[in-house]
């Protein structure tokens, strides 16, 4: 084997009351996809930060090509050959995409922009990530998540760096999407280029991992393995303890199943979903599958009323409720765990206790006052329940692991007690541990007799946890089926099916 | 009092004149006005100080000046705090400093009120100022007569007021309007400016479009006036006679000159805060105004608005402020 | 996928790795703050200036009165502000609020009816303007900026009208006797002071309301998901600003026993001066009252300070920027050496 | 993923849903927006109604070329302002440093020098002033308000203590013969505020620090990590709107042939309304300079609409208010209505 590319020794990074970093070890060599394996808030961020100059270590040395390399700013690194997919979109909302791939070496001719080069450059970067159909001069804020995504991605590619680190890239990607990631992720390593690649999903890093490090509380526990490792064998090594099955079997349920609790009836809004119906009894749970933009979000946010349908009506316990009214939604027993944990989530600048009880304020009061001690405790067993790690309810949300935002979104609607349960990704980026409880506590709820409705891009995941699935397709339903007729092929059959390309970023230009 | 002043402070001072020339007791004297933010009360406010540096018996306290009255306000309580022996208050607004002047003169203090003047005599010793009222009135008398002389039977005359919230410039247009209504005329144009050269180049520059001819045009502050002018230069205009307001000495200049379409200003004259100092310090020591056969100073003092105009300007100089 | 942190306290980070200030702990409760502490530095250092140039009269009873009731009507328009930064707003009317409920409850129609119809008729004038402010806002989703703006100029602009730019004296005595009043030999200004702040930091704090400011202006999409009626949340946000802005009226006419449309000038720009030193974020969603007490009270010392020395207006302008300059960044030093210490 | 969009425009969505992707259309560059139409719309029906108002002398070259000479200052500083709010900061002293120019190139030394060594002075204080308020804000890390709220004092102060309060008049012919000229029939104010409109419109939109303002506002610290010096860039925007400050008071000093230190009074609001009305967000990162300059044209014709029809000032000041807010109600109506027509 060659000399290693990159080798970090002894990294040691602290934030106010966390050691984030505690002595970490990472080698990666030429041409190897490296994966990062650890629960959410193992400090896996945190090291490609380090890496990519973006934090100063504390400790450690860090060797580049054999010898000692100083990383001590984004441009240090980027000069050096490392370029970085950070785990939160790093880029500007308000300019463009070739603006956005450009930004910090934009080609200029005396300061001026020399807006054509640019242009050229994104639509070839584009062409080569399988969607021509991102124009250059598209607003990046107008794409979809996957659409910003991939412009990220270009951003790496345009570097020509020698190192490529990816945090958690297929975290809001489809399947299409992550098989298109993955042809390029190949051709960068046939290039020689070395790829340092962080996901929970463990079947990913089958697929295209050479090695595998992995960490726990901030230190590597074991480097180097062969990516075939067995799961059990690193799930062990993340967390310390065995998680038997992933998907627990499901206890009888107490409730009614009969009973009608949820009933949608033509939803319609143009442009982006049509006629969509559906009923959701008490105590099932509910799946709704399809490709990223085939309008599954946009479903859900209509049902809670945080868009207003064109058309259709959604029943509570034969109730109807006013459209477009989250007031009325709420009151009628629906809560929403949205997908986008930052924007439509959390108030990162507040605790998570109050984050947690955000929906359920009036439960916590009396007369308008709020009852402080009781949150605190009720938030505290929910964090123990999710595993949240550091389980401190005082904390600010902000500074949570990209997981750990994730459990605090779900946690709000676990603590609040529904009899309509919306979920919009709720796994997104949360560890192979934690996702086992996660599971456990939606069967709980449907036990309890919540109707539960889960919107998941992973289709093993709705056909693990629901009883029926419906299949979206361009924002019409494809399929209505029980979860047990279907298998993962036959959804993704019935999801591809007559959408050779899938339109991710752009549906109002020119499709290819 | 005569007005013997040294020219090299710039300012209009009070002398002092017979037994009252001597150093008498120590007199602290406690100064509030409003924000120096216009050349008139700026010159207010150096007048004060350089009236107080005449005397080597007083020692002057002189507050930030502040257009808030609530701040003006805790800036006398603090100088009666301070124990000083007179007060001299200009107030921002007259009616909202009535209590605070009551205040003072309950605690011992007497109080000077200059210019514009108190809800009731209860909170002042002596009251100095102009009479807005009447410099309307001989502004627009002048410019009665300007207008007979010419035989223009039915002038445009336009107005460029300051401050509109303020009751002063209220007093000025009324007085204005009075008068020229008793010789059968009427303001025509009128715009309302900040007392600043720029507010005052902004509004009359609007002004003058939208009034393609006037005849004469009264301004009632020379500070805005400087702005006032070189709007009516950039609009090329010169058909009428422009009549300033307070007599700032570049206006005096100007009107001794002649060459501009300034042909008068109306006093409005800062010297009063010189007078109001020189007085207090007499009120301070228990002294009578020299000249006058009063023991006491009197409680009620109304400075003149004089038109100055070509013919007398020499004689108005001295009592001039820089704008 | 981060709404970026640009600003973290009057001190921020541009383009700095997302600051880690202190304990990132919450600390809108009593638990006190290492910015407060150097916030609360400052002013005892003012305090020390003022008692070294003035030792004789700055720390007696009598200044210290005045000041507090001079901070009083300022103090009090700087708790609604503080509501309306922290749910992510601005409010550029309230010194024309405080200058229309000056003008409406003196004019001879509402003198007429007695103390009481007065004090009224100033708490829903203010609380009137405030809630047309939080319905342009929120239902005609008019940026705060403008929409304020426009309050700025209408409200001063009846004021005039009203008054006819009149003073109007109050001429009710028992109006004047109660506000002019003490009561424990503390003057009612100074009660009604501390019993504002003493309202809004319990409704900041621990009442539901006071929780949903903090969501609506940290993330008013995710306040809106978890069921909260951001429209109507905003609009009673302004809604207590305007009856602030009433409160503040009360005041200022107590002390000047007048209403007129030139009360209030330049309240906007201290109220935001003292929130924003005070520690609350412009961009909403962080904030507290005590920083914005502090913040009042900073300025109001250093004008006293300045009244008392005798200082020339220009020179005292310069000295105030420098002084707000020094203060920020002392703050940032204490914070930042105290964090040193601590790890 | 980013930051959210909370504010499009003037106009904004309290707690509306993520606007659907027809909706969220907005274009920085040259191509017309909906938005800017309707702002246009909003002006052209100010115009309209001088016509209206006064046929015989609104729309005459006279009144044209005074207006424009009237917006000529403030137009200038709104493109500084504009620049730092797209950059996602506030500049609260501009005036202030209007004053300090006009006064410093007034000085009687100073205009023994003669003409170019005033015009030089007047620009470079004024860089000057900006670039200590970028280093204050950048490397002191003092936010924008509190930073530029401290010049905004001292600058004014300095600027009276400079002149001792007095108007300054331009004794040098030559500079107020060139500077209220006119080139081609055009007077000079009118040719430099064009220029100075175009060259921040070729900055802005055309050059990679033009680009790298939108990044910096947009995401600071998605700026920091593409390798961006956040705080040199930041430093050198509010140098620029220092700079603007010191051409708006050339243009100030040749308008009133004087200098004081009463220039520039209430310029901060006046720029931030004309920059928040014509669609620049508060927030940073969108902005256009068209909008600007629609902004501040509106508020300059609606001054000279107010004047020639002879209204009194709290007339005025309601009417002001009312027509704020309708202008950016019918904004949003046309917006609105021009979208279905769309789809
Ligand atoms: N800016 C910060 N301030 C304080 N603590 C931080 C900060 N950034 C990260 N941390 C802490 O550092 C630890 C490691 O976080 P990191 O983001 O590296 O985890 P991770 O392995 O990427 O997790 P995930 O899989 O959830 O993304 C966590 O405990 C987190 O709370
Ligand atoms: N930012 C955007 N700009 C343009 N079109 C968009 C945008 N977001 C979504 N769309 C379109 O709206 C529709 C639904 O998109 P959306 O991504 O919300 O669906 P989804 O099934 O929930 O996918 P995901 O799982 O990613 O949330 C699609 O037609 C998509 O192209
Ligand atoms: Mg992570
Ligand atoms: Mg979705």
């Amino acid at each position: 084997m060659s000399e290693p590319l990159l080798t970090m020794s002894g990294i040691v990074k602290t934030f106010p009351g966390v050691r984030a970093l505690d002595g970490v070890d990472l080698e990666v060599r030429e041409g190897e996809v490296h994966c990062l394996l650890g629960q959410n808030g193992a400090g896996k961020s945190t090291l490609i930060k380090v890496l990519a100059g973006a934090h100063q270590p504390d400790a450690g040395t860090i060797t580049w090509r054999g010898a000692p390399a100083v990383l001590s700013s984004p441009v240090a690194a980027l000069r050096l050959g490392v370029a970085t997919m950070y785990q939160e979109l790093d880029l500007v909302p308000g300019i463009s995409v070739a603006e956005n791939i450009f930004l910090g070496h934009e080609r200029a001719r005396f300061g001026f922009s020399r807006r054509g080069a640019m242009r050229q450059r994104a639509v070839g970067l584009m062409r080569r990530l399988g969607h021509p159909e991102i124009r250059p001069d598209r607003e990046v804020g107008l794409l979809s998540a996957a659409g910003q995504q991939l412009v990220s991605m270009a951003r790496a590619l345009v570097h020509d760096a020698r190192l490529i680190v990816m945090d958690e890239p297929t975290a809001a990607l489809a399947s299409d999407e992550v098989d298109n990631l993955f042809r390029i992720v190949g051709e960068l390593t046939a290039a020689g280029v070395a790829v340092v690649y962080i996901s929970h999903r463990l079947e990913e890093i089958r697929r295209i991992g050479s090695r595998v490090t992995v960490l726990k509380d901030g230190r590597t526990v074991a480097s180097g393995l062969p990516a075939d490792t067995p799961t059990n064998e690193l799930v062990d090594l993340m967390s310390g303890r065995k998680v038997e099955a992933v998907f627990p079997v499901r206890q009888a349920s107490t409730a009614d199943e009969r009973r009608e609790v949820l009933v949608v009836r033509g939803l319609t809004r143009h442009g982006e979903f049509r006629d969509v119906s559906f009923t959701v009894h008490a105590g099932e749970i509910f799946g709704i599958a399809g490709l990223v933009g085939s309008g599954r979000s946009e479903v859900l946010e209509t049902v809670f009323g945080a868009r207003k349908p064109d058309a259709g009506s959604v029943t509570v316990d034969g109730r109807a409720l006013r459209p477009g009214s989250v007031a009325d939604a709420v009151r009628a027993g629906i809560g929403l765990a949205p997908e986008e944990r930052k924007s439509q989530g959390l108030l990162l600048e507040l605790p998570v206790a109050h984050n947690v009880t955000l929906a359920s304020l009036p439960a916590y009061s009396r007369a308008g006052f709020t009852d402080r001690a009781r949150e605190l405790r009720d938030s505290r067993a929910t964090l123990e329940r999710l595993d949240l790690r550091p389980a401190d309810p005082r904390r600010l949300v902000g500074t949570f692991s990209g997981g750990n935002q994730q459990k605090a979104v779900v946690a709000r609607w676990l603590v609040r007690g529904c009899r309509v349960l919306l979920l919009d990704e709720p796994t997104r980026g949360v560890d192979v541990g934690a996702r086992a409880e996660l599971y456990r506590l939606i069967h709980e709820l449907a036990a309890e007799g919540v109707a539960v409705v889960l919107v998941s891009s992973e289709v093993p995941e709705v056909l693990g946890l629901a009883d029926r699935v419906l299949v979206l397709r361009e924002g019409e339903v494809a399929a209505q089926r029980p979860a047990a007729e279907l298998t993962e092929a036959a959804v993704l059959d019935i999801v591809m099916e007559g959408s050779a390309v899938s339109e991710i970023a752009d549906v109002t230009e020119e499709a290819v | 009092t005569s007005n013997e002043t040294p020219q090299s402070t710039g300012a209009a001072l009070a002398g002092a004149s017979g037994a009252n020339t001597q150093p008498g007791k120590q007199v602290t004297i406690g100064f509030s006005a409003p924000a120096a933010d216009h050349g008139w009360m700026a010159a207010m406010t150096k007048n004060a100080r350089a009236q107080a540096e005449q005397f080597s018996d007083v020692t002057l306290k002189a507050t930030e000046g502040t257009n808030d009255v609530n701040q003006q306000i805790a800036q006398v309580e603090t100088l009666i705090n301070d124990k000083v022996d007179v007060l001299v208050v200009l107030p921002f607004d007259g009616k909202a400093l009535t209590e605070v002047g009551r205040q003072a003169m309950d605690a011992g203090i007497p109080v000077i009120n200059v210019d514009r003047i108190f809800d009731t005599p209860l909170a002042y010793r002596t009251w100095i100022g102009g009479d807005n009222y009447r410099m309307g009135v001989n502004a627009g008398n002048y410019i009665a007569e300007q207008m007979k002389a010419k035989n223009i039977a039915n002038p445009v005359i336009a107005e460029v007021a300051g401050i509109d919230a303020l009751p002063l410039t209220q007093e000025r247009s009324q007085g204005f309007k009075d008068a020229l209504a008793r010789s059968g005329f009427s303001v025509g144009p009128r715009v309302s400016a900040q007392f600043t050269s720029e507010s005052g180049e902004q509004q009359t520059s609007n002004l003058l479009q939208g009034a393609s001819r006037i005849d004469a045009l009264w301004n009632h502050d020379d500070d805005q006036g400087i702005g006032v002018l070189a709007a009516i230069e950039n609009a090329n205009r010169s058909e009428f006679i422009m009549v300033g307001g307070a007599g700032s000495k570049n206006m005096m200049d100007r009107i001794k000159a002649d060459s501009s379409v300034v042909k008068a200003t109306v006093l409005y004259s800062p010297s009063m805060a010189s007078s109001a100092i020189a007085l207090a310090r007499l009120l301070g020591q228990a002294k009578g105004i020299g000249d006058l056969a009063e023991h006491e100073i009197p409680a009620l003092i109304t400075t003149y608005s004089a038109v100055v105009t070509k013919d007398n300007v020499d004689q108005y100089m001295d009592v001039g402020f820089d704008s | 996928m981060v709404a970026p942190q640009r600003e973290l306290t009057a001190q921020q980070g541009v383009g700095k790795a997302p600051p880690s200030p202190g304990e990132r702990k919450w600390s809108g409760g009593l638990s006190f703050d290492v910015r407060l502490a150097g916030l609360l530095g400052v002013l005892l250092v003012l305090c020390a200036v003022g008692y070294a140039t003035r030792p004789d009269s700055f720390l007696t009873e009598a200044n210290i009165s005045t000041m507090l009731r001079l901070a009083a009507a300022i103090g009090v328009v700087s708790v609604g502000m503080t509501f309306v930064i922290i749910s992510g707003g601005i409010d550029l009317s309230v010194g024309s609020i405080v200058a229309l409920s000056s003008v409406w409850m003196t004019t001879v129609a509402t003198q007429s009816y007695g103390p009481a119809v007065m004090v009224l008729c100033a708490l829903l004038v203010g609380l009137g303007c405030g809630l047309v402010n939080g319905l342009l806002i929120s239902y005609g989703k008019i940026v705060p900026f403008i929409a304020t703006l426009a309050m700025y100029a209408s409200a001063r602009g009846l004021a005039e009208r009203l008054s006819g730019r009149r003073t109007q004296v109050v001429t009710e005595t028992g109006f004047t006797t109660f506000f002019r009043g003490a009561f424990l030999g503390v003057p009612v200004l100074i009660w009604m002071l501390a019993l504002v702040f003493a309202i809004g930091w319990v409704v900041l704090n621990r009442t539901t309301f006071g929780r949903r400011t903090f969501a609506v202006g940290g993330n008013a999409e995710a306040a809106r998901l978890a069921g909260i009626n951001v429209k109507r949340h905003t609009a009673l946000v302004y809604g207590i600003a305007g009856l602030c802005c009433g409160i503040a009226a009360l005041m200022v006419v107590a002390r000047t026993t007048s209403g007129a449309s030139t009360n209030g000038l330049f309240y906007e720009l201290d109220a935001i001066a003292a929130v924003v030193i005070g520690g609350t974020l412009l961009s909403g969603g962080r904030g507290t009252l005590i920083g914005t007490l502090i913040g009042v009270l900073i300025f109001t010392v250093l004008n006293s300070i300045f009244t008392q020395n005798n200082l020339d207006t220009d020179i005292q302008n310069i000295a105030k920027g420098v002084i707000i300059i020094a203060a920020v960044l002392l703050q940032g030093i204490t914070a930042r050496r105290r964090r040193v210490l601590k790890t």
